[in-house]
């Protein structure tokens, strides 16, 4: 399958390489965002991740789609977790794999880029007095 | 009409879904935000705030009749 | 450990998130090179790759270092393989973990590429008919 | 004088270590690899040929003693 697109409750960070790798595939870039301990000094207890998914899941094909006409693409994946993530968890993993590195590279940055802007997820900061929607408030 | 709220303005409702039915139609997805800033203030304070019609993202001018999925959209913030 | 560098026999790629993850670390970036069936439209049975080790060894360790320096990474990775790869086989992964992404893209995408200049390892493609050291002759 | 070879110019010599005794010293990089040149036409037709000495690229003027670890290096290709 060329494209894969989810909402999972845990990401497995095992099993990428193999769903990105191609026979006609040098080059595989992957880029995973995961559950930093500190947001400006504060320590973070957890983040949660909320999600419209029906419409998410329309809009990572969408990016994916568009990634795939930009550049010369084997596969592409982009898979987003929700619900409660402790620190050091992964909370999205998107990659691409081509022939050469350069496509790869360029469409990782894409997807994740894209996702950040037009996906329809919500992330909380759980501190430990407070919980806060990012990016919710200038 | 029904309305889905996500992130911070399902915290502002104070549900996932709402039912407006006092609106004077024809509604567009500026007029649908109006009434809700009014009725809930703290909706003009964040950063942006868009309209899922049908899962995709509804211009300013698009018109309701109540029979979309229609959904409110805080800033995201995935990744 | 904050820098993993080795020449090996065998990648494997199931381990690699593992070992980038770090507490402070909001992105995790991994590049990672593998054997293609076609280069420019003639099929490759097999890569054999070959390496001067204890300079590769010296040489990957200075890449480290100087994506270290210049960008604010947690972790950093470089890993080759050496002997007789088939189609689809990693031959090469490297990657780097950082609090924002920006610094694990562009230092991921460094060590490929310096890697690929300045590192003492060759490749071999073996075609049905004849082996070529690649970018060996103009 | 012990030198290594790697990649093509292992074969080209049809080893990985020769040991090269006629040399008129002092020899530095640039006369080491004319020297090889003159023995292996071959070595003229690589993209490159760069001089390892104890591990570390050494430029044209850098003198041989002959108890470095001298190694030729072709062209690299790995990733």
């Amino acid at each position: 399958m060329k494209k894969v697109i989810e909402i999972v409750n845990v990401i497995d960070t095992t099993k990428v390489y193999a769903e990105l790798s191609d026979p006609n595939s040098g080059g595989i870039c992957v880029f995973i965002g995961a559950v930093r301990e500190f947001t400006n000094n504060e320590e973070v207890t957890a983040l949660e991740f909320e999600t419209y998914k029906t419409m998410a899941l329309k809009e990572m094909e969408k990016i994916a789609d568009s990634a795939l006409k930009k550049w010369s693409l084997n596969k592409v994946i982009m898979r987003h977790a929700v619900g409660e993530k402790g620190v050091e968890e992964p909370v999205v993993v998107v990659g691409a794999s081509s022939a050469h590195r350069d496509a790869c590279f360029e469409a990782c940055r894409f997807l994740i880029d894209t996702l950040k802007e037009t996906v329809p997820i919500w992330k909380k900061e759980k501190f430990k007095n407070k919980t806060v929607w990012v990016s919710a408030h200038p | 009409m029904n309305v889905l709220f996500f992130g911070i303005t399902k915290d502002i409702v104070g549900g996932s879904e709402i039912s407006i039915s006092d609106v004077a139609k024809p509604l567009n997805v500026a007029g649908l935000k109006k009434r809700l800033i009014d009725s809930y203030p703290e909706f003009s304070k964040l950063n942006s705030l868009a309209v899922a019609v049908n899962n995709e993202y509804a211009d300013d001018n698009v018109i309701l009749t109540g029979n979309e999925e229609i959904a409110i959209i805080p800033p995201v913030s995935g990744g």
